[in-house]
């Protein structure tokens, strides 16, 4: 019961003070905002600040290709309440710009390096070195789903030969036994 | 700071351990240490028990597996021929293709040192390269570890007691939700593709049913079974009997999928729609069918896709053949092909129905107006017993009782009723009675297990309370003074092995007679053709072999331009090799008649 | 007398013997197979006892372990570390990474196969190989350096150019010192 | 009189490194004035591999997060599938699961012994130490069928259950270890050297430490009582009885004093675990691995382990592969903007112990 009201009292508070957030309970001790990219910071401060959300979780970062759009996701952890709560936010893919947090959280800082250089995504004025994890690299952001790290690397990095006399499974049987697979159906093959 | 004294003598304690026992395993590397019981070393595969489905190469994350072939394994039904080959430049050892091998043949063993100069001899075939590995095995699957999805979602069924009342369909469907859990549990290996006689493309098929894309399924099937909802129902199922699942498990429901994908098309015009099969513009060629059971069907389908002028001649009212008129209802309700024939019709295949050749048409006239002719007649003649007391009143052919019940008709058999074979019409036949009220006994030669019906027609047959005595030869009927079958008499058998490797025979007992009452006795041991309709000048031109119709793998016969598919012309005698007859015969007489076009 | 071809032999023997013995291997944990390394330095493997200890620098040491994966970055380091160390110097590739690629063969960040960059002496199978592996490993680069089989050194100097054209097509920033072989 | 300001780089190679990475020191005579973190020798991209990896594929990669201790990680892993699945875990396997974490936590601090006393020039203890942590590892081989990559903890529960006779080796262990400690304690809690060389070293701020994002053992070694275990308790460690150590100060002594009350701990809830530990299942079996998808949604599940908050994000799109693994170590936080912090002003001999007592694995960070 406690948790419930808990997560009752965060929601009336955060509906009060940022209008656009849309919530979403779950069963466990986890709350979710999504709100748009702009009042992102403003809540972080006010969750922190206000509501005791002091501790910051971890920053992720999921690329929907297929929506054009980047999500953040950032998670909070409030020791006194020891509740969860996610702040979700769309930036579209195409123009991937985000307000810098790092002065809500020092931490943040790196996590905004990683995804500048693994998504793409820039950082209104973050102070940071250029390169985080990567050195010389001068393919697009890896982490985007369109960069096809396999065929990078069959490219890049040379391979050991001697494995050519593979056989597929499936092939072999079909021709054993004369089958002759339509080309529509192949791309249900395993 | 002041001088820390306890500190400073404190460590020098640990001289306290001078003269303990050392730690130190001092053997190694020289004598290499036995590892744990579960250790995760080199890869160890038992070549006789794997089956090459290539699982193993498919769960790896590293492509670290191959498949290759092996020296002194050759493909075969069931086997693919190919063992896997690990790189040791990318296996991980995380024992997930262990997990997932579903015969168990691929395990880990405790052996973990392999030291080489040579970065191209990391490629290690398990079996092969450790032949005696089979010690040493410490990482392996059980059934119980297994990740393979051993257990098949159940099929909705109606209840034992429930089916006899009537002859409403026993088996109701996988829904959606089951079907796409069933399809789920394949593992797409393939090897089923062999075993069935007509090579339909079946991980294809189950592979868009578990994505949701039951359309695409449709369209595969079609690719070479124009009527799936017959296998769909009453296939005999040899991909099953093979699934690689089904080492361990339960075979995956091919057949019952099949069903369920066919069964998300609601009417001809829709299937159409769905398939949207591409026809040839006709070239003038026609081709006549005898029989629009399995065979002559698909030879009809595939033949009018590809231009030619179809027409069936059908003795009876429906098409289907041997399925509609020998399959009772409970398990091919009637009404099951409807849409498939139809649509056949829709593309263009002329069906004249109530046309025995022989009777309403010759034979010589089809094969003289056609450019080819196919020929799909089945075996509609039972074989008798051959023993005393078969004619009394009351002996009864089971393939006749079926026809006769399947088109309407009451055939009176009393209340006590014994079904003699154990094939799959013996079983119909005896589940048909006990829906008609019979209390119901099947006498089979050999045992249980041996009997050529499907496993889930026995159980259900047991479930509706039909008993069976396996092992019994039956010897002589009894009857009454007007003509009328009262007993059955029968020696016990005993199986004696067969000296030449075959399966063992059932030797009779002297002595052992049994009796017992009947009132009616439905004979199931086989059945032959009637190729009564050839005209004398055919029925010299055509072979006919212990009475199947000579064929040539394009089921061609001996007498030009004639071919021949379906029971009449093949060993297996069941409808997906009749259909497979049909599919063969369509390039056959495709490239009779196209030659040089 | 030096030139005398079985003194040489014996010479050679004596060298042997004594670098086989003292394999002292560069502090330097490129990758996960690292993590068996303190235990097979210490008290219950004691790799000591082979003459295999730790190095600090790549001035002393000999032995230089590429315990796993090379992410482009390392392996610039990893060429600067083994063209610094003197002769002679080996090379132990630990596991599948070293060989093909391992876990890792389809990620845009690590190579894989370590001979095509630096001359490998001895691959020690396992993800990751575990001590006792790892001393059969050392083990096994004695009874060559014994019979003079272990010439890794030899042989990238003779191929220099080949190894550097591989390594430059990986490296796309090569600033470092050219040594003078 | 001003020196001058010299840069100088600790790492890649470097003895006195916690692992593949490079400390850029800014050092006047001794002391430091600027630090900046330099990582990216081990990023092996595991987020982007998974993408293409299904879900029981990817559990294998995950280990490799972070070395000396991969099992929360895949408890992490696991945890998080079963919440966006809903997936019941048996009681037996949540009982293994506990099991294996606190062995993964005994051994990871043995090797932390060995790792914090050998940055301050003593040696003997990571002799005894890592040595006594191949005993741990002995259970681990003979439970998981591996020493260091157990690939054990899996979504749906552990991959097998106990073998034979393995609980009274596990307590005959304990029973060793427990003797042992004091012995280690003798030569580095006890050590005037030790002592001199940690206290009043690397001090975290109490009042900002939650701001900062420590976590794990340098937050409780400033005084606050926090502990994913108690304060979001996962699997059974709500039913078990153990406390979460203390202590007042934040700088490299009361970090290793915590940690060597947490062993003792750690000993007391594998005792509980096997003395309590139910029969029946210890797998939820998973669907045809090839084919197994979840439902849209995401999670974070976060376990405690040695080094603090491992925390592991997944996001689904309902198909077979993850959408989005996320991993989350304490390190990213302790190593980069903390350990930049903590540096500046300390002397440059101190570089490897405040490193050490944070917890610094470069593979976590990097993935």
């Amino acid at each position: 019961m406690m948790m419930e009201e808990i997560k009752t009292t965060i929601i009336d508070r955060i509906k009060l003070h940022f209008s656009d957030a849309v919530e979403k309970e779950f069963s466990y001790n986890r709350l979710d905002f999504s709100v748009k990219k702009e009042t992102v910071p403003s809540i972080l401060f006010y969750l922190k600040e206000e509501m005791g959300f002091k501790h910051l979780s971890h920053i992720s970062c999921v690329d929907w290709l297929e929506e054009g759009e980047f999500e953040m996701i950032f998670i909070l952890w409030s020791p006194e309440e020891k509740i969860k709560v996610f702040i979700h936010t769309r930036v579209d893919r195409s123009n991937p710009v985000m307000d810098n947090i790092d002065m809500i959280w020092r931490q943040a800082n790196t996590y905004e390096r990683e995804m500048k250089e693994m998504y793409g995504i820039q950082f209104t004025g973050l102070e940071a070195p250029e390169e985080f994890l990567l050195e010389d690299w001068n393919g697009p952001p890896p982490m985007r789903r369109d960069f096809d790290t396999e065929a990078y690397a069959a490219k890049t990095y040379w391979e050991r030969p001697g494995r050519e006399d593979a056989l597929d499974v499936r092939e072999t049987v079909e021709k054993r036994t004369g089958e002759v697979l339509p080309e529509f159906a192949k791309k249900y093959k395993r | 700071m002041s001088f820390d004294l306890k500190g400073t003598l404190k460590p020098l304690t640990a001289l306290k351990q001078f003269g303990q026992k050392p730690h130190t395993l001092t053997n190694v590397p020289f004598i290499p240490r036995e590892a744990a019981d579960r250790y995760r070393g080199l890869h160890y595969n038992n070549l006789d028990e794997c089956i090459g489905c290539g699982n193993c190469s498919t769960i790896c994350q590293n492509q670290a597996i191959d498949m290759i072939p092996v020296d002194g394994i050759e493909g075969k039904n069931g086997d693919s021929g190919l063992r896997p080959r690990v790189d040791h430049g990318r296996c991980c050892w995380c024992g997930l293709c262990v997990d997932v091998c579903p015969t168990g043949s691929l395990s880990l063993t405790k052996d973990y040192v392999y030291v080489s100069e040579d970065a191209n001899s990391f490629l290690w075939t398990p079996g092969v390269d450790n032949p005696e590995g089979d010690e040493r095995v410490s990482f392996f699957s059980t059934k119980e570890t297994s990740l393979n999805d051993l257990g098949r979602i159940p099929m909705p069924e109606l209840e034992g007691m429930e089916r006899i009342k009537s002859f409403a369909e026993v088996v109701l469907g996988y829904n959606e939700e089951q079907a796409r859990a069933e399809a789920s549990r394949c593992i797409s290996c393939g090897l089923c593709t062999e075993a069935c006689p007509e090579h339909m493309h079946i991980p294809e098929y189950i592979n868009a049913i578990a994505g949701g894309n039951d359309e695409d399924a449709v369209r595969i099937i079609y690719d070479n079974n124009p009527l799936p909802e017959m296998c769909g129902k009453v296939c005999t199922r040899r991909c099953e009997d093979i699934c690689a699942i089904a080492h361990r498990g339960d075979p995956i429901a091919i057949r019952w999928l099949k069903r369920y994908a066919t069964e998300t098309v609601e009417n001809a015009d829709l299937l159409k729609e769905i398939i949207n099969p591409e026809i040839k513009e006709p070239n003038g060629f026609k081709v006549g069918i005898i029989g629009a059971g399995p065979s002559g069907l698909t030879a009809a389908y595939y033949l009018a896709l590809k231009g030619f002028d179809c027409t069936i001649y059908e003795a009876n009212s429906k098409a289907g053949g041997m399925t509609m008129y020998g399959i009772p209802r409970y398990r091919f309700p009637e009404d099951s092909l409807d849409k498939q024939i139809e649509y056949i019709q829709k593309i263009g295949v002329r069906i004249h129905f109530n046309t025995k050749v022989g009777k309403d048409i010759s034979f010589g006239e089809i094969y003289h107006n056609y450019d080819a002719v196919f020929m799909g007649v089945g075996f509609p003649k039972p074989w008798t017993l051959g023993i005393e007391g078969e004619e009394l009143h009351g002996s009864i052919q089971a393939v006749n009782f079926l026809y006769e019940i399947n088109n309407g008709k009451k055939v009176d058999i009393g209340n006590k009723v014994i079904v003699i074979g154990g094939g799959n019409v013996a079983i119909d036949a005896a589940r048909v009675s006990a829906r008609l009220g019979a209390d119901v006994t099947i006498l089979y030669r050999r045992r249980v297990q041996d009997m050529p019906a499907d496993w889930e027609e026995i159980e259900g047959a047991e479930a509706e309370g039909i008993h069976i005595i396996s092992q019994a030869i039956p010897i002589q009927f009894h009857g009454d003074e007007k003509g009328h079958i009262t007993t059955v008499e029968y020696l016990k058998a005993e199986m004696v092995p067969d000296e030449h490797g075959g399966r063992p025979k059932p030797i009779a007992i002297e002595g052992s007679n049994t009796v017992i009452e009947v009132t009616a006795v439905l004979g199931a041991i086989g059945q032959q053709g009637d190729y009564s309709f050839l005209e004398e000048e055919f029925d010299e031109k055509v072979k006919i072999e212990r009475g199947r119709i000579v064929v040539n793998e394009k089921q061609e016969t001996t007498l030009n331009k004639l071919f021949a598919g379906g029971d009449s012309a093949n060993r297996i005698a069941d409808a997906i090799s009749a259909i497979a007859d049909g599919y063969r015969a369509v390039k056959g007489i495709e490239e009779l008649l196209m030659k040089g076009k | 007398m030096i030139n005398d071809k079985n003194s040489q032999k014996i010479v050679d023997i004596i060298r042997n013997y004594a670098r086989k013995h003292s394999l002292w291997i560069l502090a330097y944990g490129t990758g996960c197979g690292a993590i068996e390394l303190p235990p097979t330095m210490t008290s219950r493997y004691d790799a000591e006892r082979l003459g295999v200890r730790g190095a600090a620098t790549p001035r002393q040491a000999d032995l230089l372990l590429i315990t796993g994966y090379l992410t482009t970055k390392s392996l610039k380091r990893v060429i600067r570390v083994y063209e610094q160390m003197q002769d002679p110097k080996y090379v132990i590739g630990f596991g599948s990474c070293t060989i093909n690629g391992g876990m890792y063969w389809d990620s845009y960040n690590t190579i894989k196969a370590l001979d095509r960059y630096l001359p490998v002496d001895v691959y020690i199978n396992g993800c990751m190989p575990r001590p006792e592996a790892v001393l059969s490993g050392f083990a096994k680069l004695q009874e060559l350096i014994q019979d003079g089989k272990a010439n890794g050194a030899k042989e990238y100097k003779e191929n220099l150019k080949w190894y550097r054209d591989n390594q430059k097509k990986v490296i796309t920033n090569w600033k470092m010192p050219e040594y003078n072989w | 009189m001003r020196e001058k300001a010299t840069t100088l780089y600790i790492g890649p190679q470097h003895p006195g490194i916690t692992g593949n990475m490079m400390v850029r020191l800014k050092v006047e005579g001794d002391t430091i004035v600027k630090a900046a973190t330099e990582v990216g020798y081990l990023h092996r991209s595991f987020e982007k591999l998974i993408e293409k990896r299904n879900w029981l594929q990817s559990f294998t990669l995950l280990c490799r997060f972070c070395v000396p201790e991969p099992d929360p990680v895949e408890e992490s892993y696991a945890r998080a599938v079963e919440m966006i699945e809903g997936r019941e875990v048996p009681e037996r396997a949540k009982y293994i699961r506990v099991l294996v974490l606190e062995l993964a936590r005994i051994g990871s601090y043995l090797l932390w012994y060995g790792g914090q006393s050998g940055s301050l020039g003593l040696y003997t203890v990571g002799q005894w130490s890592v040595g006594d942590r191949n005993y741990i590892l002995d259970l681990f081989e003979a439970l998981t069928g591996a020493r260091v990559y157990h690939m054990y903890i899996w979504p749906g529960g552990v991959r097998r259950d106990f073998p034979k006779g393995f609980e009274k080796k596990v307590i005959d262990t304990m029973d060793y270890l427990e003797k042992r400690l004091d012995d280690y304690d003798d030569l580095m809690f006890d050590n005037a050297i030790f002592k001199k060389r940690t206290k009043g070293v690397g001090i975290i701020d109490k009042e900002k430490a939650v701001e900062w994002g420590v976590v794990g053992p340098p937050l409780r070694g400033c005084g606050i009582r926090s502990d994913i275990r108690i304060d979001d308790p996962y699997e059974i460690y709500d039913k078990l009885d153990f406390i979460v150590p203390v202590e007042e100060g934040g700088d490299i002594w009361t970090r290793a004093l915590v940690r060597r009350q947490e062993i003792r701990q750690s000993i007391r809830i594998i005792r509980q675990v096997i003395d309590n530990i139910p029969g029946g299942e210890y797998y939820n079996k998973v669907p045809n691995p090839q084919k197994w998808a979840l439902p849209k949604g995401d999670a974070y599940a976060r376990t405690e382990a040695v080094r603090g908050e491992v925390g592991m994000y997944l996001s689904s799109d309902g198909s077979i592969n993850p959408r989005r693994a996320h991993f989350k170590g304490a390190a990213y936080v302790h190593a980069i903007t903390l350990l930049e912090h903590l540096l500046v002003g300390e002397n440059l001999a101190d570089v490897a112990a405040i490193m050490n007592s944070l917890g610094t694995c470069p593979p976590e960070i990097e993935r």
